[in-house]
């Protein structure tokens, strides 16, 4: 049974753009869907369109079923109880999406406290063990330092610990490598990969590096424009593309494998 | 005529702060109704602040008010309102003074049983004291007369420098003090009733100290004194009612606060509410506050108003060209519109239009307290430059500039002090000499430099608003001070037209060794229609005080020796 | 100190004399911190780089942020001047030159920048901004502003718009045919494609190396994609904290690295092939970069080497040839077959 | 830590002089002689000479300076003999106006400065900051545009203005308060929050307008950092994303703000107190002005400042205090 | 200009503008006003006014009638009408005289201090740190007192351009440092400019819209600051009319004449805030972040 299945999901916004137009997902429990696709082509405000958390001003069209329930639509409080609690989120620049003013393990404490009654110190504890299974060393002290403390690695790890502290369903990842210095990606990629199978969790990763979604994902969508151009599993995807999009997407890429165009394709699209 | 005496220069004549400031005699003994009883605290609102209560530097007339419910001096005014106020009476002495030697020698007993605040009586020792004072350099504000007077006076450096005293005062025994005059004074005995003739005693003087906390010979002491705020007085239990004929000290308790906003005040005492019921304000109303005051019946009952001796007066620098052609300053002289003057110190109520330089409390006609109360402005002497209700006559001020050649107009400076009053005034100035074709150019001035800048001939410019209050009633303080050619110094002058006429200086001299009062003060009244017709001033005002009190207050008039201000001593609560 | 700043350059087979070359370029910058804008130290950002660019070849300076790399760019075209070593182009030292005697170097070692827009004056129109090149050298333009404009791919309509009115490739474009204005040698390229997304990097990639083809210009080609190093480099250097580790012609560099972080970086990047990515060997690399204020003694990279030995943290291992034309800085470089 | 305090403290002493240095240049410059002011109407040149010995007038500007910088490190006494007036430390010079030491001066009167400017902060604060979240939350709505207009009509409300028709609104027409008079807060409370409404209202009214506009914009931009949709992802409840992730960080910059407004209302609110007649520092300042009262000048100016670069010094050591990305190093 | 249609576009900035301009206009044409009025800001009109009443003005609202269509001064009976519309140019004229002075100052300085940094910074941010620290407004009046006989309207504004200069040179400074740091400027660095080009022709036209916004903030500041100073009692010389003058002469009076205190200080009021407002505009247009999403 799936997760997560979207269906005919629009997003409009004040401003007259429509950023998505009829998009549909589907991703089943303990899955990984990779959704791809170049700057603006919608799928970032789909992330955040499944948690609600899109400005006032964008309106939602279509369907979002979440195990069962109907997101769009939904009343804020019963949104708020899924959020974090059954569906996590980790973003892309994890300096900014931490706050500055308070140390990290609160700021896990946080989201543990805001879905289940512990008092501060076995919420700490919750928030120190995560730390932990993140791979922050030390992390009994670490826990009490300030985002600005941590290198860009750390924090990722940290956001990555936050959103995992509620074991939640599913776990939203927009562009969470992106940027991260390749050989710190390779390490939040490493840890994504152990934790699926170790928690069984669903993600939906967001990217436009195909060589990530390669690594990681099951299946995977390719949107542009705000729809979904090509879908199927990875591997079908990747060698057998069928829409000429994604294989100038693919063949775009300057690899560091494989034989040496003197140009490379370009995609039609606009530069 | 009496000796009497006044003082408020300073600040007064400039309406620095308040509309109106120093003022004179007449019977204005309005709210005067009810009798004041004993008890209570009697509060007294101020819109400037006090100079100097210490009794040697002080010279402002409402310093003097108050000072007078803090310390006695050997003689004193009369507490009552109009002429009868200018009146000399004895207060620490049993007299007005024994003159001897020609009026060169001054001899006064004090009375039995005044006491300091701290009990012990006060001798002749005390007085002299307080005298010697006056000439330590560290205490400078004071009235010249004891140095200029007293023998070796110019010598003495004060009993700061000079323990030993000044010969020139003897105390035979404790009750009996004498003064040696280097001149012939005639008006001694009026000259003691300044603050500087209060006994100081040796022990208590903190020198530039003590003027925050003088030690009290008066019903009342200092409880608590901060500059500029307030000033808390509290009965002095060891003053004795029997021995002091002038001071009531009814109330309990004054508590003056300084330096409030002038409109304030008067806003206050109109309202009449809670503490303010047993308020009075210490300065005239303002211009503002006179419409509301003078529609309401009511509040006209608890305006108090109360006659001056002093005058304002333009003054015209004679040694500027072309103000040294006598044309061009009786050409001003006709051109100023005095009643445009007048209302901007707040119209009819805050005096007559003045038309020659003694008002006619001072003239010779005014000389005899028994015509003084019914004195009309018609009996002053004729204006000689007349204008249909004082407001000015451009048509004869033209002719007289195009008789001295400048009928395509002149441009003229006019000193003011940066207040609103001087600002006002200034403009009155303006608009009235426009008219005559008399560019005036407005210097404002920081109130704080005014007096040095004025006082100096070689800063001033060419008019400046001024105006004289004399020490007390009589000319011998005015005339001599104001127009003596030979008194015109390089810094401090008082002559600020700058008038220097050898007749003049010469008849000054022969009026000053009259004898006889009243023949004097008719001789000066001649000698001053004599100088109007030089026009080296123009006067325009012959000030009255109209002064509001709270519902509750009683006892209240004028006194013409505070400028028609109220008497302090003789307030009192209704119950 | 660096041990390395007085190594000789080793010999590498170039067949003309170089247009660019460096000699132990060492930059520092004072850090200050927090409420008390204390001196905490110096941050060695460049220490002791050698490089050398012939004419018409393209160098690739690869590495992670914070390595360097940048400040590297900045040095070459003195908008810092380093703290020590020296900076030759086309055989003249500019070390000593004031800005007025570097002017006319300048027409011949330009920049590409990382940020198209911010590059670009927000104020100026296209016209003028191509225009500035010669304003700024007293110098008068040789070909209009459209030929330029078509050279890049851009159309000659598009002279009179302001930058805000571009595309990301668009400006970029824009950035190109204003460091080509000059007819530069050399043009020093900081990061010009991570800024944009990935269709629009081909296409800037493959103008540059039209551009290169039509008039012979040389590249140092900055960026921390090894994918588009490859695609444009002939030779690469790979920069760890400040200093070269290895450097070689790419084909080598890709089939055969010797360094442990290279081939760390290597084994690093995702490869867009779903099969080969899951049956990858992998070198994960502990840890974090070591803070550049307080850099480790002797090989820079030892904290999180998988070869990592006593003598690593004893002594800093040079730059040297392993084979003629590839150098490494390891103690145990990995052995070339 | 200690090191950086004090030279913080170096830097701002030297802040002090320099104002000191021009400020007494400045009356250097001025025509008053306060010797002058003191002689009176009948002065010789000797008395004016005298005077001038004893106000220490007759030395050079530079030891005149010198005399002023010593006096407030260790104290000095004026003139000498048994005329001799103490100035204890730290002297900020002697009014010879009203006779008193300028410090005690600015002590008696720092009481009612502190009242109207703790009230007014209290007031502008509450009232200001809370108007600006609100406005940030409903952006756009009525309430932010009606907020908005009547914070910028606060700002540009003139004090004098808002103060006069206060007090005639509320004292001469519908007389529900009495005039301002300095009533001490341990004497008569009542009277003292009676007295103080007034300028508190008259301040509040100003700054309220400037607070509700930095705080709805800084609120506007802590709304769209990338930690609020954090916080919300996370699934907090909306009252603590706002009041703990987007309130705190756009608390910051009011902290500075409201730092350097709190250290000059110290220092005196001229126009308020002259306007209410409350004698505060403001007040002193203005009516020294006025009276050419140099020493009382300096004083009040140099004991201004001094608030505003304390304030400064404050301001920062907060920061530090709230800010964990500058306490960490510092 | 593109500025001044956006502006155009929104109703409160329209209205802002509408007023400021109207005020502009009033001042340019005070004389023709006063004429077609006739009336004059300085002639005494004793008749008007009522000398037992301390000069209050006879009739209703501060004696508003036909010769007088603002009413007349207490005392002296001057036209108030007059007397507005030429202190709209005194009060207006000094304010923009005065934030030229500052924005020149502030923004050559503060361009200097923030493009070269190194010492230059250190000296001028001292500098602007002491200014700003500093009671300006105790400093203003004891400056402007102690100058006498000096042209009071010029004092004002060379005190008030003085004191104004580091607010003005604080945004400049931060803008310029900003804009040094930028590629634009490396940019042209690397092609050669030399400083004096990067700093007027690349950087400079970049601050117009920050400059712009501080320079239409600090004109009603100004204009309240001078009628601050009048209000102290350190304003233009009589009979010269300026509104803070007018407001401070008018005090006294709030209770007994409150039109003339309610004239000249509700004019001084909208025109603020039509600043205000305006200023407002001109930063949310120029400032995209703080445009409504």
């Amino acid at each position: 049974m799936s997760l997560l299945t979207v269906r005919g999901l629009t997003v409009d916004f004040g401003s007259g753009v429509r950023a998505v137009a009829g998009l549909d997902l589907d991703l089943a429990a303990g899955q990984v869907l990779g959704v791809v696709g170049e700057s603006g082509s919608g799928k970032s405000v789909t992330s955040l369109a499944v948690l609600g958390l899109l400005p006032r001003d964008a309106r939602v069209g279509g369907e979002i079923h979440f195990d069962g329930r109907e997101l769009t639509g939904l009343d804020r409080r019963s949104l708020r109880r899924l959020r974090g609690n059954r569906i996590a989120m980790v973003f892309q620049d994890p300096l900014s999406c931490l706050n500055p003013y308070y140390p990290v393990a609160f700021q896990i404490a946080e989201a543990y406290r805001a879905h289940h009654r512990a008092g501060r110190k076995a919420a700490h504890r919750v928030a120190v063990r995560m730390l932990e299974r993140v791979g922050i060393p030390e992390p009994e002290r670490r826990a009490r330092s300030y985002p600005h403390e941590f290198s860009g690695g750390m924090r990722q790890r940290v956001m990555i610990a936050m959103a995992l502290c509620l074991e939640p369903d599913l776990l939203i990842a927009d562009e969470p490598t992106t940027a991260l210095d390749v050989t710190v990606q390779a390490q939040i990629l490493g840890l994504l990969r152990e934790l699926r199978q170790e928690a069984g969790t669903a993600i939906m990763l967001i990217t436009h590096d195909m060589g990530v979604v390669a690594g990681l994902a099951d299946h995977v969508v390719v949107m542009h424009d705000g729809r979904a151009v090509e879908r199927g599993t990875v591997h079908d995807v990747f060698h057998r593309p069928q829409e000429a999009y994604t294989r100038g997407l693919l063949a775009c890429v300057p690899r560091i494998d494989g034989p040496l165009p003197h140009r490379l394709p370009t995609l039609e699209a606009s530069s | 005529m009496r000796p009497r005496r006044a003082a408020c220069a300073l600040t007064a004549t400039l309406g620095l702060l308040s509309a109106a400031a120093c003022g004179g005699p007449d019977g204005g003994g309005a709210a005067a109704d009810a009798t004041p009883a004993p008890g209570g605290t009697l509060h007294v609102l101020s819109s400037i602040d006090l100079e100097h209560l210490d009794p040697a530097r002080a010279y402002v007339t409402s310093t003097q008010d108050v000072g007078r419910l803090l310390y006695r001096t050997l003689t004193t005014f009369a507490p009552a309102p109009g002429q009868a106020g200018g009146q000399i009476v004895p207060d620490l002495a049993t007299d007005t003074g024994r003159p001897a030697d020609g009026a060169r020698t001054w001899t006064f007993t004090l009375k039995d049983g005044v006491k300091f605040e701290d009990g012990r009586p006060v001798t002749s020792k005390d007085v002299k004291y307080g005298v010697e004072r006056t000439f330590a350099a560290e205490l400078p504000e004071g009235p010249p007369y004891a140095r200029l007077w007293l023998a070796g006076g110019e010598t003495y450096k004060g009993p700061y420098k000079d323990p030993a005293g000044l010969a020139s005062i003897e105390t035979p025994d404790e009750r009996t003090i004498v003064f040696r005059l280097n001149r012939p004074v005639a008006d001694f005995g009026s000259a003691v009733s300044l603050p500087m003739f209060a006994p100081v005693p040796q022990d208590k003087d903190t020198g530039v100290g003590y003027d925050n906390r003088p030690f009290s010979s008066g019903p009342y002491r200092i409880d608590a004194f901060e500059p500029k705020k307030q000033l808390t007085l509290v009965r002095n239990p060891a003053w004795d009612r029997t021995t002091d004929t002038v001071r009531k000290g009814l109330p309990d308790k004054v508590v003056i606060d300084l330096n409030l906003d002038p409109a304030v005040v008067d806003q206050r005492l109109i309202a009449g509410q809670g503490e303010d019921a047993d308020a009075v304000a210490l300065e005239p109303i303002g211009p503002a506050s006179v419409g509301r005051v003078v529609n309401d019946p009511r509040l006209k009952k608890r305006l108090v108003t109360g006659e001056s001796i002093n005058t304002r007066f333009l003054s015209i620098n004679t040694r500027h060209r072309p103000l040294d052609d006598v044309r061009v300053r009786q050409a001003i002289a006709y051109a100023l519109d005095k009643d445009a003057l007048r209302t901007t110190r707040g119209g009819p109520i805050a005096g007559d239009l003045a038309t020659t330089l003694l008002p006619p409390t001072l003239s010779g006609a005014a000389a005899t307290p028994a015509t003084a109360a019914a004195t009309p402005p018609g009996g002053a002497p004729e204006d000689p430059y007349p204008s249909k209700d004082g407001k000015g006559d451009p048509d004869k001020a033209k002719a007289l500039l195009a008789e001295a050649g400048h009928a395509s107009g002149l441009e003229l400076t006019l000193d003011t002090p940066a207040t609103a009053g001087g600002k006002a005034q200034g403009e009155a100035v303006q608009a009235s000499l426009a008219r005559a074709g008399i560019t005036v150019k407005i210097n404002e001035i920081s109130s704080s430099a005014f007096y040095s800048t004025v006082g100096s001939p070689a800063r001033q410019h060419d008019l400046v608003i001024d105006g004289w209050t004399p020490d007390w009633p009589g000319a011998s303080t005015y005339l001599p001070i104001l127009f003596d050619g030979r008194l015109i110094t390089p810094e401090g002058n008082n002559n600020r037209a700058q008038y220097d006429s050898p007749e003049v200086d010469a008849r000054l001299d022969e009026i000053a060794a009259v004898g006889d009062p009243a023949a004097a003060q008719s001789a000066y009244g001649e000698l001053a229609q004599r100088i109007m017709r030089d026009a080296p001033v123009v006067p325009f005002l012959w000030d009255r005080a109209a002064v509001l009190v709270g519902p509750n207050v009683a006892g209240a008039y004028g006194h013409t020796a505070f400028v028609g201000r109220l008497d302090l001593v003789s307030l009192g609560l209704r119950k | 100190m660096s041990e390395l700043r007085d190594t000789p350059l080793p010999e590498t087979p170039l067949l003309e004399p170089p247009l660019l070359e460096t000699r132990s370029l060492v930059k520092r910058f004072p850090v200050r911190h927090g409420l008390t804008r204390r001196l905490a130290g110096h941050v060695t950002a460049v220490d002791g780089v050698s490089l050398r660019v012939a004419p018409g070849e393209t160098l690739g300076l690869v590495g992670e942020s914070g390595c360097g790399k940048s400040t590297v760019a900045r040095l070459l075209t003195r908008l810092e001047r380093p703290t020590s070593g020296t900076v030759r182009f086309a055989g003249q030292d500019l070390a000593g030159l004031d800005e007025r005697r570097l002017r006319p170097v300048r027409r011949e070692l330009q920049m590409v920048f990382q940020d198209p827009l911010s590059s670009l004056n927000p104020r100026q129109t296209v016209r003028r901004i191509l225009a500035s090149p010669f304003a700024y050298q007293g110098l008068e333009p040789d070909e209009p502003v459209e030929r330029l404009l078509e050279r890049v791919g851009l159309r000659a309509d598009h002279a009179d718009r302001h930058p805000h009115e571009f595309s990301g490739g668009q400006a970029q474009r824009i950035g190109i045919a204003r460091a080509l204005a000059l007819r530069p040698k050399l043009v020093v390229c900081d990061e010009p494609v991570s800024a944009l997304d990935v269709s629009v990097q081909a296409q800037i990639l493959n103008l540059l190396k039209d551009l290169q083809d039509e008039y012979g210009l040389a590249y140092l080609f900055i960026a921390h994609d090894l994918g588009a190093v490859r695609q444009i480099s002939t030779r690469i250097a790979v920069m760890y904290l400040g200093a070269v580790v290895e450097t070689t012609d790419r084909d080598t560099l890709f089939a055969t690295p010797a360094h442990p972080y290279t081939r760390a970086l290597l084994s690093a990047v995702p490869l867009p092939d779903p099969d080969a990515e899951r049956g990858r060997e992998r070198i994960v690399l502990r840890g974090d970069l070591p803070s550049p204020l307080d850099p480790p003694s002797g090989c820079r990279f030892r904290t999180r080497c998988p070869k990592a030995a006593d003598r690593c943290a004893a002594e800093r291992p040079a730059l040297r040839a392993i084979v003629p034309g590839h150098e490494v800085a390891c103690h145990f470089p990995e052995e070339m077959p | 830590m200690i090191l950086y305090l004090l030279r913080r403290l170096a830097v701002t002493a030297l802040i002090l002089l320099v104002i000191c240095a021009a400020t007494f240049a400045i009356f250097y410059l001025m025509p008053a002689d306060p010797a002058q002011g003191a002689c009176g109407k009948a002065c010789s040149p000797e008395r004016l000479a005298g005077i001038r010995a004893t106000l220490g007038l007759d030395r050079s500007p530079f030891a005149q300076f010198g005399d002023y910088l010593g006096g407030i490190l260790s104290g000095r006494t004026y003139g000498t003999g048994a005329q001799a007036v103490p100035c204890p430390f730290p002297c900020l010079g002697f009014s010879f106006q009203t006779n008193r030491p300028v410090w005690e001066m600015l002590t008696a009167r720092l009481p009612v400065s502190v009242s109207i400017a703790a009230g007014a902060a209290v007031l502008w604060l509450a009232v200001g900051v809370a108007a600006g979240v609100v406005s940030a939350l409903r952006r756009g709505s009525l309430w932010d545009r009606a907020a908005m207009t009547a914070a910028l009509g606060g700002v540009s409300l003139p004090v004098y203005f808002t103060a006069l028709v206060l007090q005639y609104l509320l004292v001469v027409r519908l007389n529900v308060l009495p005039y301002p008079t300095a009533v001490p807060l341990t004497e008569d409370p009542a009277g003292w929050a009676q007295s103080m409404v007034m300028p508190w209202i008259t301040l509040a009214m100003l700054y309220a307008g400037v607070y509700a506009r930095v705080t709805r914009s800084e609120m506007l931009e802590s709304l769209g950092q990338n930690y609020v949709r954090t916080a919300r992802a996370k699934g907090l409840a909306e009252v603590t994303v706002v009041r703990r992730h987007a309130l705190r960080p756009a608390l910051m910059p009011i902290v500075t703000i409201f730092g350097m407004d709190l250290g000059a209302l110290l220092g005196g609110a001229l126009i308020t107190e002259s306007v209410f007649g409350l004698p505060g520092v403001g007040k002193l300042a203005a009516d020294a002005i006025a009276g050419a009262d140099q020493p009382v000048i300096l004083g009040v100016t140099l004991v201004a400042a001094c608030f505003v670069v304390l304030a400064n010094l404050v301001v920062d050591l907060v920061y530090a205090v709230l800010d964990p990305r500058v306490r960490a190093v510092a | 200009m593109t500025v001044l249609r956006k502006l155009l576009a929104q109703r409160s900035a329209a209205l802002a503008l509408t007023a400021v301009a109207l005020l502009v206009l009033t001042a340019l044409a005070a004389p023709l006003i006063t004429w077609l009025a006739g009336s004059s800001p300085t002639a005494f009109h004793g008749e008007a006014v009522d000398p037992a009443l301390g000069g209050l003005p006879r009739g209703t609202a501060g004696g508003i009638s036909a010769a007088h269509w603002l009413g007349v001064e207490p005392v002296n009976g001057r036209d108030v009408l007059a007397r507005v519309v030429y202190g709209a140019r005194v009060s207006l004229l000094i304010a923009v005289l005065a934030t030229a002075l500052s924005v020149t100052l502030g923004t050559a300085l503060g361009l200097l201090a923030g493009f070269l940094g190194g010492w230059t910074d250190t000296v001028i941010g001292r500098l602007m740190d002491l200014l700003l620290s500093f009671p300006s407004l105790i400093f203003m009046i004891a400056l402007i007192s102690a100058a006498p006989g000096a042209d009071r309207r010029l004092l004002l504004v060379v005190v008030l351009g003085f004191f104004g200069w580091p607010y003005v040179g604080r945004i400049v400074r931060g803008q310029a440092m900003v804009l040094a740091r930028g590629e634009f400027v490396a940019a042209a660095r690397v092609l050669g400019a030399s400083r004096r080009t990067l700093l007027l022709r690349e950087v400079l036209p970049n601050l117009t819209g920050p400059v712009l916004v501080v320079a239409t903030m600090s004109i009603p500041a100004c204009i309240a600051t001078e009628a601050g100073l009048s209000f102290l009692g350190v304003g233009v010389q009589p009979p010269t009319p300026s509104w803070g003058q007018m407001i401070a002469t008018a005090v006294p009076w709030y209770a007994a004449d409150p039109a003339y205190f309610l004239i000249p200080g509700a004019l001084l009021f909208v025109t603020v805030l039509a600043f205000n407002v305006l200023g407002d505009a001109v930063r949310d247009t120029l400032d995209p972040r703080s445009r409504p999403r």
